[in-house]
Parts: structure tokens; C-alpha cells; sequence
């Protein structure tokens, strides 16, 4: 019951995108086409599991332990760790997509190092540390709020793409409407709110 | 006509008048005018249901939404250049802001109506490029924004007419104190301040009394009798005439069937889509009554109450924002149920069917993509290699 | 109604058909002119090569413009006079063509016949060959050479011979007047048309609302083993492969021809001029064409030599009652709206429709509501509107992908459309950019 | 340990861990990329007008430096332009033709016949389906604006239905001859100064029929300006092949019949000053 929760509180209710509102950067920047949008979804579920997996085991293991019978409590160094460990892991992410999938990588272009500085990230990873998940839940934690992303980016980025049909009147066009579009968005998923 | 000389002179075209047009070169009589109109039409019946059990009040919150969504659609098209008297022809706004209005609560400031009027039609619909290009409801849209942003102005709700202290049922909808009140009426109190203070009389809406009882997660003689004192074939037949606090339109579910069936009969809607989406609602929360009678009420108390059918018959067969093949419109249809169910059962807000429809607005360019038909001649085979 | 009605998916209902304005009205044969204009490239494929010089003299049916290629077709003279020279004359899809001009000499004095043949009994090569000597083309619209489709490469096996006898387009009345008055020469032709195409299912599709042809068919169809098939009254009935679906169940693959099924289809008229080429000798100039419209005095079937100015026909039909918005070479649906009325009638003239402005449909430019119902109208299983935004926006690739390619033009979408969007012209321009791209 | 310590140490030996990780992925999976791609999509102009025949830029960079364009094959680019991408890489910058588009058509709502009151979409693509569209002429401009909303440099501009090309906006990059549907536009050495305002090969009466400044073949301009001109058909064009190009001054000595001879800045001075076409005058 308590994955259920997690699951739900994760995707619907507090969905980092459109409750959270981490995220943003790529949710814009890679939503023009749906194809990308898969691309970045499927790093971004990567990318913030694997995450979650290790900062967990960090928090939970490096910052803070036992030494000599005391309590080693080096806390403070919690988001400085964090954002090496994922800026690490992009790099790794960018370095594979580069030969495994240039399309891809291409496509995705800036947007993936901005994964390394993306607040999605490393609110998952703080989300974790502050919930007090253990190892198991933060990773599930990380992997389905890879997925509420994911949808938030699907839902949206198919949007956009009928968005691009339509007589979007000059001053509205781009940015704009896709922010305004993401506010609706975001509205409907009020509705979920309670859920657990 | 006499046979041998013919003296009648023939008139032969000089062609000086000819329009160069593609084919076809006819058409079919309909035009989006039209449909407009007819879905107010059908419109009317709700509309007169809800003047009879609210009021005048209702009127005028009908008139008024509907005239501010039409001076908003004038004022954009006035800055954006575009033709406002053909814009406003074609009846979308004033169909919108009918939905919008039987979507308020009766005694709705009438500011808000402003405020959701704006909404609707900038908001929901002409900063998207206008009627056709919107991706979500704009009416939703403006009623969504206005519950979350006003929602003490947006849950308060008056009592129909037909429902007083007598009425069975009574104490679930009343608060002790507004029942003492509305008593006190019957005894004979002075009139006048009680007419001042009658006005302030509020009730719960059938949900809502659901959504705060506390839920009992067995199987138990309480757990199958917790809601029995609003789901009960008396109360059910009351709801079904109208007899409910709750929005303008979605009282009396008489009417909104015979406006349903009018839309059926015009060809606007497809069957389908309200039954499936009733259908999925009545499924899913049948098989939660089943299995936990303590946490929701039968099938029949969720499609009578609340704004389901009105969701159902007018706001899911919205052309603009549904899908645009058969089998996505059921997905679609079958989307809403699940998700209005999950949201009155378990979901903070006791109504869900605005957020599943602007939720499955949202869905409706992904499930045109993965429902879309096969074309003639193709088979599974043959798409895969193209 | 009738439950064996056979049908096909899609497709839409015109309300107003108009073919009682000359359905009841017999063929009619024109009055000889003093000049024709008969246009060399009005089949698909390359155009004919003039064989006769200016100032020539030239007897009725004899040859003036001989095939070039195989994909080509003969013209012969439509009647006898002096050949004045080549000239570029409008064309019904609005460019301007080349046609030979002939003068004639009033006697309409014919020429030496091709010998008469014995089609049950001869060689099947010397019926193909006439087929092609006489000039036959598809004279449903398209004006498709004959002989090509009489001969599928052998790879194909073809063993339905379909003839299209739906004439699912309001208004037109040519071939329902010609299967009541001739039933004989159509049937006849399609037996020939089998003999040479070695099948022996013959099927002749007619819509039930042609009930005296059905039964003036009916009458002889046994004699010749075809067996005429009713087909309910929805448009595009006639389009081939809706009709090869209808009568036999089959379904042309995408991007494929009928033959790809194991069918041909034939235009009625085709069949009958058929007959007449080989039973006779005489080859085609002269067809069958529903001069109608709610603006014509006196709407009806005229028999009309192979170019024939349009304007002649409308004074014949006894000129208009006022001035007609619209001038259409073909039926409303899929017709061609003409600049002006110096276009002349060719082999695949099925009818000229002169419609006031009032019923004429007028395009306009608000947006798609995605109500569905050209969803629901496309016989292809399209979904034109998406098809149509999508070329609005000049995405070609988005339409290529949704398959604009396999649109038939038929005009169900646009006919249902509330908005009134031009979405046969969208689909027109995609087609083009697309096979541009190609290139 | 202290915590100080324990937070370096921690600090240091994650960031090393890391970094092992990372080059030895680095080294695994490689790939090669050829800076001097980047480096001429950069000098280029950014356009991605296409006038070169590629698709885009980055596109045109790829194949100059693979050596299957020359730099000057981009028509946008100056010749300063060119000649920095050429020396980046050490190349030779190619012969350069600078063009310019002309539409050789002088028929505007004025000057040439409307057949048809033409209903449907306003693009010449479209139009053009539509039984060749509405106009008399069926070789003039459609005016109804394609070429005017494809110009990346917004060269063109419609003027009482005809296309104008503003000869200092454009660049020849040849998108307007390109979509255009009437091969109206053509590309013209940018140094010429006179064109042939007509594009129909129709004979001469044909086109007075429609049009009141049609090319009537009467090669007077032939005559009077030896070598400058050639007619083709029933339509005489500049021969923009010869040594010397056709001036204002050989245009007043001609004294064209109909005016469809003329200089460029004289046909946008005649088109920009006709009074604005209302729809009560049509036809």
C-alpha cells in the first residue's frame, strides 16, 4: 500500500512538473515534438532512478556514519554531493547517447547537460533524503516521478504538436501558449489532489 | 411549347458571372452555425429545469455568463482584428457561456461570472487561435480556474425548490443551525428579518454529504448502511427530477436527458460517448460498492448526482476537444469514467468530472494518434514495411 | 429496403441528387455544326500524334490523331469537312490544349468502316487490337486507354470483370439513360471486354435507384452470363474500388490498381462503345452527355460528336433561366468548374452542369470544429481535416504520413463539412508537393 | 576522524570514483566529429533559405567541407563572407554569380483579364489546381502571395495581385522560383537592370485577349538593340548570356509597344503608384 501511495503521489498528485514545478526547463525546451519528448522522458525515468538509487545509498551510508564510535554527520554537504553525483551521471547518459543514438543526442542537444543543473533531479534526490526513504523507496520514489515527468512531457509535447496546426494568433506563438497550455495542464491535474 | 419555328428566344449564358471553385460542388446543408445553435437548443430544457428548481437568479446568471463570454469574444476580435460580428455569429460563445453558467453554483456573484466569462473565451479558447483550435474546454477551462481559485464562491450552494426542512433526508443537507432557521420559518418568526436571513441559506450538494462521511472499509451492517440516508430509492427519484443542491444545469437529470436525446437525434453526438462514460462510472463505483459498501454509494446515486450527465451528454461530446475517430471518442469516454470515479471516491474534490474531462482534453492528441483508422487497402502487414 | 443491397464503408448521402431533372428524358442526337473542335490530349498517357494537315479533307471516322505509345489513344474525325488546323483551345481542367479544328462540310459523309468482327469466335488479339484502333477510353472520367486496362501484365490474375454502371454522381443521367435504351450493347460490350480478358465473372453494379435500367439489364443479362448487382445509393458507389469492394468483398491493396484484386473495372459507356467497335467497326466519337442544372431550360441526354463546344449544347438544351454561377464539365461531386463556356465536349464529357450560384457551394475559411463527419464520410478511412490542417500549416510530411496519398479527390469530406473548408483542394496540394518532393 | 576531514575525504573520493568512470566511458564510447563542420555552419549566415540546394546550413557547411560545394555556392553570403570560409579552410572560394529574382510579369489586377470569381484557398500552389487558376493568362503571375510568404528575406511583396520583387531585400536564393507554380520568377544576373515583364509563350492576339501589357513578339527591342535580345517563340527575353546587359537607355530608344520591356526600378515605380485596385472595377 505504501508503493501504491508513493506510485500515485508520484505520477498524479505531486507530479514534479505540473505540482511541483520542477523541471520546467525541459519540459519547454524538449516538447516540440513528441518523438524528442520520448527520448528526453526515457533519460529523464534513467536518469532520476539511477539517481535516486545512489543518493539514497549516499545519504543513507556516507553521510553519516559511524567512525571510532562516533557519529560522523557530514549533512550539510548534501546538495554539493547530490549535484556531483548526477552531474556525474549525465555525463555518462550524454557520453553513451553520443555513439548509441546520435539522433537522439542531436535532438535532445543542450538540454541534456541541463539535466546535470536540472531541479527534477536533484528534488528527487532531496525529496528522498527529507521523507527519509529508505534505499528501496527512493528509488521507486525516483523512477516513478521519472514517469509523472514523462507523462507531463508526453501530454504535453503531443499538445504542442497540435498546437502547431492551429491559428495561434502572432503574439501568443511559441513559449507563450505552451505556458499557458502548461497552466491548464497543471489545473487539471488539481483535480488528483487528495488522491493520497 | 409549339413544335415547328421556335420564335422564343434562348437565352445563352454569357458566363461573365462563373466561380472557379474545387470539387465538390455541392454540400451538405449543415454548417458550424448551425450546430451551434442546435446544441443550445438542446440546452434549453436543462437551462428551464434549472430557473425552475433555483429561480430567476438562475436566469440571470444564464443571460449574464452567456453576455459576458459574448463581449469577450467582441472584445478580443475588436483588438485582434478580426471580424466580430461573423466571430460572434456562429454562436461558440454564447453556447460557451451557457455551459459556463450551468456550471455555477445559482447564487454565483455576478463578478465571477465576469471572471470566468474572460476565462472561458480568452483563456480557454482565443489565445489558442480561436473556436476549432483549442485543445481544452474552454467552459471547463473557465470552471476549473474559478473552483480552484474561488472556492468558498464556487461549493456554495442553494436549495432547489422542493427541498425544505420537511423534505426527507433534511439533516444530511442542512447544518443544524440552517435547519433550526429554515424551522423556524414554519413556526412563524417575523418575516422580515427572516427573509434577510433565508437569503444565506445554504445546503450540501448529494456528493458532498458522501465525500464527508467517513468512510468504513468492511463489510459490515454499518459499513452497507452508511450511506443510506441519501442513497435510497426515494432520495434517487428526487435527484433524478432535480431535487438537489448543486449548479444550475446539473439538478434536474430529466432534463439533461431529453436535451441528450435531442443532441442524438440531430446527429451531433455519438451514443456511445455518454453511455460509456456513464457506464465506466457506474461500473467502476458498482464494484467498489460491492466489495466496500462503507467507502461509496450504488452506481445509480453517482449518475444521478452531481454533474455527470451534464458532463456526459455536453461536455465529453464537445467536437472542438474529443477525439476525432470513433474508437478514440470510447477511449475517451472510458477515460473520463475511470478517472471521475477515482477522483469522487478517493479524491479531495467530491466532483470529478470537470478535472477527468479537462484531464482527458489533455490525452486527446496522443489518442488520436494511437486510434486512428486504418485506411482502405491497407492491411497490418503492408504499414509496416511502408 | 432491400437487405441484398450491397454497399461499401464510409461515403455520404447527397440530399438533393437533381437526377430528376433529366433521368426521365431520352437521348437526343444533336444537330450537326459547321465546326469541331476535337482536343488531342484528353487521355491519361501521352497524347496522340495529329496525322492530318491543315486544309486536309477528312471523312467521319477517319483517323486524325494516331496513338503514340502505348499509353495513348486514337481520335478520329467526328464528322466529315475540312481539317482548318491546329489550335489551343480551353481545356476542361483549365489550361489550355491543343485540338484539331475541323470544318465541316454538312454532309457527315463516312469514311471506309473497320470490317465488322465475330467476337465469339475470333482471335482474341484481333479484339484487342480494334480496341485500340477505334480509340476507346475509359469514359467514366479518367480516360484511361481501353486496351492498357484489357491488357493486365500476366503476372496479374484477373478473374472479375466489374462494370460500373453506379453513376453514384448527383445530377448525371448519361449512363442510366444509355442502360435503359441500349441494355444490349452494354452487356454485349462487357462480354467482349471478358473474352479478351479470358474471365468469366462478369458483374455489372448498378445503384437501386436506377430500377428501369436494372430491369432493362436484367431482361437480357442472362443471355450473356453477367449478373447485375444492385448497390445501395451512396456516394462514391462508382469509385473503383469502392465498387470492387461493394460487389465482390475484395479490397484493393494501397497505392494499388483494381487489377491487384483480380478485377477490372469498366465504365457502361466504354462497354457500349465497345461493342460498337468491334460488332460494327466504328470507332469512338461521338458519347453520351446529361446536359442539366437547375438553371438549364430543358435538361437532358444529348448524343454529341466528340468536340462539340459547350456553349452549342446549352443553346440546344434551350439556353439558361438566368445566368449560372457555375459551369461544370462532369458531375457535382468530382466535376471541373470551367473559366468559360468555349471548352468542348470530350471522350470522357459525362455531363455538363450548369448550377445557379445559390446551389453552388461557396468555400470559406473558418477553422476545423473536428465534429468527424468527413471522419465518418471518407471512403478510405482517412481523417481528411487532420489532413487538412496539416497542409494549411504546409506540414506535406505530417499528410504524407497520414496517407494522403490513397485520397480518391471523391469530395465526401468537403461535401459533409460544416465549416465548408476546401479540403479536396488541400489534398490536391499536398498530392503535388508531395510527388514534387519525390522527384 | 573529524568532520572536516571526513568531508573532504568523502568530497575527494567520490569525485575521483567518478571521474575514472567517466574517461574510461569517454574512451569506450568515442566519437569523431569534424570541427570544421561547426566551425563554417558558423560563418555562414544562418539563413536556411535552402538556395544552395541543401537542406539548411549546417547542411551546406557538411558538404563544403567534404569538397562537394564551393563556399560561394551559397547565394546569401557576401563575397567578404565567402571568402573567410574559404581561407578557414584553406580552399579556393569558387567563381561567384551574385543573382537576384526577377517575376516576369507585368499583369496585375489592372492590366490582365479575371476569368473566374476564384473561391478557395489563397495560395498559388492551390489556386494553380484549380483548372489553372482564376486568371486569363494562364502562364502570369497567380498574385496571390506564395512566394511573398516563402521569402526568408521578405524580398517580395504583392501589389494589386501581382508579386514585386524589392531588388534591395533580395538575395537570390531561388525559394521563390522554386514554389512558384507558374515559373513566373526567374534568376537573373544581379548586375541586370532591364527584363522582359512577360512570361507567356502564347501568340500575340492570344494575349491581347487578357492582357494589356503582354510581350507580342514584335522584336522591335531585337531589332533595335542588336545581340541584348533573343525571342523565344512568341516572346522576347533578355539575353542575360551576353557580354553586355540591356540599360535604361536602350529601353527608351526601343519604345516598347505594349511596356512589358522595362527597367526594374521603372516597373516597381509603376506598380507602387497604380491607384489601389477595389473590387467594384474588376472586370
Amino acid at each position: 500500500m505504501k508503493y501504491l501511495e508513493l506510485t500515485v503521489g508520484a505520477v498524479l498528485v505531486y507530479n514534479f512538473v505540473l505540482s511541483r514545478f520542477l523541471g520546467i526547463c525541459p519540459f519547454l525546451g524538449v516538447s516540440k515534438r513528441l518523438g524528442t519528448a520520448m527520448g528526453m522522458s526515457g533519460a529523464v525515468i534513467f536518469v532520476m532512478t539511477l539517481a535516486s538509487f545512489i543518493t539514497s545509498l549516499l545519504y543513507r551510508h556516507v553521510l553519516r556514519f559511524e567512525y571510532d564510535g562516533r557519529t560522523v554527520d557530514i549533512g550539510f554537504l548534501q546538495v554539493l554531493l547530490f549535484i556531483l553525483v548526477i552531474a556525474g551521471l549525465v555525463q555518462l547518459i550524454e557520453i553513451m547517447l553520443q555513439k548509441l543514438s546520435p539522433m537522439l543526442y542531436q535532438a535532445l542537444g543542450i538540454y541534456l547537460p541541463l539535466i546535470t543543473t536540472n531541479c527534477a533531479v536533484l528534488g528527487a534526490a532531496t525529496i528522498n533524503a527529507n521523507n527519509n526513504y529508505t534505499v528501496l523507496e527512493a528509488t521507486v520514489f525516483g523512477f516513478f516521478s521519472g514517469v509523472g515527468f514523462a507523462l507531463a512531457l508526453l501530454l504535453f509535447a503531443s499538445l504542442r504538436e497540435r498546437l502547431d496546426l492551429a491559428a495561434v494568433p502572432a503574439p501568443f506563438k511559441g513559449t507563450a501558449i505552451a505556458l499557458i497550455t502548461a497552466g491548464i495542464l497543471a489545473m487539471a491535474f488539481v483535480g488528483f489532489s487528495g488522491l493520497c | 411549347m409549339s413544335d415547328g419555328e421556335k420564335t422564343t428566344e434562348v437565352m445563352l449564358p454569357t458566363g461573365s458571372d462563373l466561380v472557379l471553385s474545387v470539387s465538390p460542388h455541392l454540400s451538405a446543408a449543415d454548417s458550424v452555425r448551425r450546430i451551434m445553435y442546435k446544441v443550445l437548443l438542446a440546452l434549453i430544457p436543462a437551462c428551464v429545469a434549472g430557473i425552475w428548481f433555483f429561480g430567476w437568479r438562475a436566469l440571470a446568471v444564464i443571460v449574464v455568463t452567456a453576455l459576458f463570454c459574448i463581449g469577450a469574444e467582441a472584445l478580443w476580435c475588436r483588438i485582434a482584428g478580426k471580424p466580430v460580428l461573423g466571430t460572434i455569429a456562429d454562436g461558440s460563445a454564447a453556447l460557451t457561456g451557457v455551459l459556463l453558467a450551468l456550471n455555477l453554483p445559482p447564487e454565483i456573484p455576478f463578478w465571477i461570472c465576469l471572471v470566468g466569462a474572460f476565462l472561458a473565451i480568452w483563456l480557454g479558447k482565443q489565445v489558442f487561435g480561436g473556436l476549432g483550435n483549442n485543445p481544452f474546454n474552454p467552459a471547463l477551462v473557465a470552471r476549473v480556474g474559478l473552483l480552484i481559485a474561488l472556492p468558498a464562491a464556487m461549493t456554495t450552494w442553494t436549495p432547489p425548490r422542493g427541498m425544505g426542512a420537511d423534505s426527507p433526508a433534511a439533516a444530511e443537507f442542512y447544518s443544524p443551525s440552517t435547519l433550526h432557521k429554515l424551522q423556524g420559518k414554519k413556526v412563524g418568526l417575523d418575516s422580515v428579518t427572516h427573509a434577510t436571513e433565508l437569503d444565506s441559506v445554504t445546503c450540501a450538494t448529494p456528493l458532498g454529504v458522501v465525500g464527508t462521511t467517513p468512510k468504513i472499509l468492511d463489510k459490515s451492517f454499518e459499513a452497507q448502511q452508511n450511506f443510506q440516508a441519501v442513497d435510497n430509492n426515494e432520495m434517487l427519484w428526487r435527484y433524478f427530477l432535480g431535487i438537489k443542491g448543486g449548479c444550475i444545469g446539473e439538478t434536474s437529470i430529466l432534463a439533461l436527458l431529453i436535451g441528450g436525446i435531442l443532441l442524438i437525434a440531430f446527429k451531433l453526438i455519438n451514443w456511445r460517448v455518454p453511455i460509456c462514460y456513464i457506464g465506466t462510472v457506474a461500473v467502476f463505483t458498482g464494484l467498489v460498492n460491492y466489495f466496500f459498501p462503507g467507502v461509496t454509494p450504488t452506481p445509480l446515486f453517482h449518475i444521478l448526482t452531481g454533474g455527470l450527465v451534464l458532463g456526459a451528454f455536453f461536455m465529453a461530446t464537445d467536437m472542438v476537444t474529443s477525439p476525432i475517430t470513433p474508437t478514440g471518442c470510447i477511449v475517451f469516454a472510458i477515460g473520463c469514467g475511470i478517472i471521475t470515479s477515482v477522483i469522487r471516491i478517493w479524491g479531495n474534490y467530491p466532483e470529478g468530472v470537470s478535472f477527468s474531462i479537462l484531464f482527458m482534453n489533455a490525452l486527446v492528441p496522443l489518442i488520436d494518434r494511437w486510434c486512428g483508422q486504418r485506411p482502405f487497402g491497407y492491411t497490418v502487414k503492408r504499414e509496416v514495411a511502408k | 429496403m432491400n437487405k441484398n443491397v450491397k454497399t461499401f464503408h464510409g461515403g455520404i448521402h447527397p440530399a438533393c441528387d437533381g437526377k430528376s431533372l433529366s433521368n426521365g428524358v431520352s437521348v437526343q442526337r444533336a444537330p450537326l455544326l459547321d465546326k469541331y473542335r476535337v482536343v488531342i490530349s484528353e487521355n491519361v498517357g501521352k497524347p496522340p500524334k495529329p496525322v492530318v494537315e491543315a486544309g486536309a479533307c477528312v471523312k467521319k471516322y477517319q483517323l486524325i490523331a494516331a496513338a503514340d505509345g502505348f499509353v495513348s489513344a486514337n481520335l478520329h474525325a467526328p464528322t466529315s469537312g475540312r481539317v482548318t488546323g491546329i489550335v489551343e483551345v480551353p481545356g476542361a481542367m483549365g489550361v489550355p490544349v491543343q485540338a484539331i479544328e475541323i470544318e465541316a462540310d454538312g454532309a457527315d459523309e463516312a469514311g471506309e468502316l473497320l470490317p465488322a468482327l465475330d467476337w465469339r469466335n475470333c482471335d482474341v488479339a484481333l479484339l484487342r487490337k480494334r480496341v485500340e484502333e477505334a480509340g476507346l477510353v475509359g469514359m467514366g472520367g479518367a480516360a484511361f486507354p481501353t486496351h492498357v486496362k484489357l491488357s493486365p501484365p500476366p503476372e496479374k490474375k484477373v478473374d472479375v470483370l466489374v462494370l460500373n454502371g453506379a453513376e453514384c454522381e448527383p445530377y448525371l443521367t448519361a449512363d442510366h439513360r444509355l442502360m435503359v435504351e441500349q441494355p444490349e450493347a452494354v452487356l454485349e460490350g462487357a462480354a467482349i471486354s471478358a473474352r479478351i480478358l479470358g474471365v468469366t465473372k462478369i458483374y455489372i453494379g448498378v445503384e437501386i435507384n436506377k430500377a428501369d435500367a436494372i430491369d432493362a439489364l436484367n431482361a437480357h443479362a442472362a443471355e450473356f452470363g453477367i449478373e447485375v448487382v444492385p448497390l445501395k445509393v451512396q456516394y462514391p458507389q462508382g469509385s473503383e474500388k469502392q465498387l470492387i469492394f461493394a460487389i465482390t468483398g475484395r479490397k484493393v491493396p494501397a497505392g494499388g490498381l483494381p487489377m491487384d484484386a483480380g478485377c477490372v473495372v469498366q465504365n457502361v459507356g466504354t462497354a457500349a462503345a465497345l461493342a460498337d467497335a468491334v460488332i460494327r467497326g466504328i470507332p469512338l466519337v461521338e458519347r453520351i452527355v446529361t446536359v442539366t442544372g437547375e438553371v438549364v431550360a430543358h435538361p437532358g441526354n444529348w448524343l454529341l460528336k466528340i468536340g462539340t463546344p459547350v456553349i452549342r449544347v446549352v443553346e440546344w438544351a434551350g439556353g439558361v433561366t438566368e445566368e449560372p454561377g457555375k459551369l461544370i464539365l462532369g458531375g457535382p461531386m468530382m466535376g471541373f468548374a470551367q473559366k468559360s463556356f468555349d471548352v468542348t465536349v470530350t471522350k470522357n464529357t459525362s455531363g455538363i452542369l450548369l448550377l445557379p450560384r445559390t446551389v453552388a457551394v461557396t468555400y470559406g475559411s473558418s477553422p476545423c470544429i473536428r465534429c468527424g463527419r468527413c471522419v465518418a464520410g471518407c471512403p478510405m478511412n482517412l481523417v481528411p481535416c487532420a489532413l487538412g490542417n496539416a497542409v494549411e500549416a504546409e506540414r506535406f510530411d505530417l499528410a504524407a504520413q497520414n496517407h494522403v496519398m490513397d485520397c480518391l479527390e471523391c469530395g465526401s469530406c468537403a461535401y459533409v463539412c460544416p465549416a465548408h473548408r476546401p479540403l479536396v483542394q488541400h489534398m490536391r496540394r499536398a498530392k503535388a508537393e508531395i510527388r514534387k518532393r519525390k522527384k | 576522524m573529524g568532520t572536516l576531514t571526513a568531508a573532504v575525504m568523502v568530497m575527494a573520493g567520490i569525485g575521483l570514483a567518478l571521474g575514472v568512470v567517466i574517461g574510461f566511458f569517454a574512451k569506450l564510447f568515442q566519437v569523431k566529429s569534424d570541427a570544421r563542420v561547426e566551425l563554417v555552419t558558423e560563418l555562414l549566415p544562418g539563413a536556411n533559405c535552402g538556395g544552395c540546394g541543401k537542406a539548411g546550413c549546417s547542411d551546406f557547411a557538411k558538404s563544403v567541407v567534404s569538397g562537394e560545394n564551393p563556399p560561394s555556392k551559397c547565394p546569401v553570403s557576401s563575397k567578404e563572407q565567402v571568402t573567410a570560409i574559404a581561407l578557414a579552410l584553406g580552399i579556393d572560394a569558387g567563381e561567384s554569380f551574385a543573382k537576384k529574382a526577377v517575376v516576369c510579369c507585368g499583369g496585375d489586377r489592372e492590366q490582365t483579364l479575371r476569368l473566374a470569381n476564384y473561391n478557395g484557398v489563397l495560395d498559388c500552389v492551390s489556386a494553380s489546381l484549380v483548372a489553372g487558376g482564376p486568371k486569363g493568362c494562364a502562364y502570369g503571375c497567380l498574385g496571390m502571395g506564395t512566394c511573398a510568404r516563402k521569402c526568408p528575406f521578405g524580398a517580395i511583396e504583392i501589389i494589386n495581385g501581382l508579386a514585386v520583387i524589392h531588388k534591395e531585400l533580395c538575395v537570390g536564393c531561388g525559394t521563390c522560383v522554386a514554389v512558384c507554380p507558374r515559373n513566373v520568377i526567374k534568376l537573373v544576373p544581379a548586375e541586370a537592370e532591364v527584363h522582359v515583364y512577360c512570361n507567356s509563350p502564347a501568340k500575340g492576339p492570344a494575349k491581347k485577349q487578357v492582357c494589356r501589357v503582354p510581350c507580342l513578339g514584335c522584336r522591335k527591342c531585337v531589332r533595335a538593340a542588336e545581340g541584348k535580345f533573343t525571342v523565344n517563340g512568341f516572346r522576347a527575353e533578355v539575353n542575360y548570356q551576353a557580354p553586355e546587359l540591356p540599360t535604361a537607355e536602350d529601353v527608351q530608344k526601343i519604345g516598347c509597344p505594349t511596356g512589358c520591356l522595362l527597367t526594374a526600378e521603372e516597373h516597381l515605380r509603376i506598380e507602387m503608384n497604380e491607384p489601389e485596385w477595389s473590387a467594384g472595377k474588376d472586370e
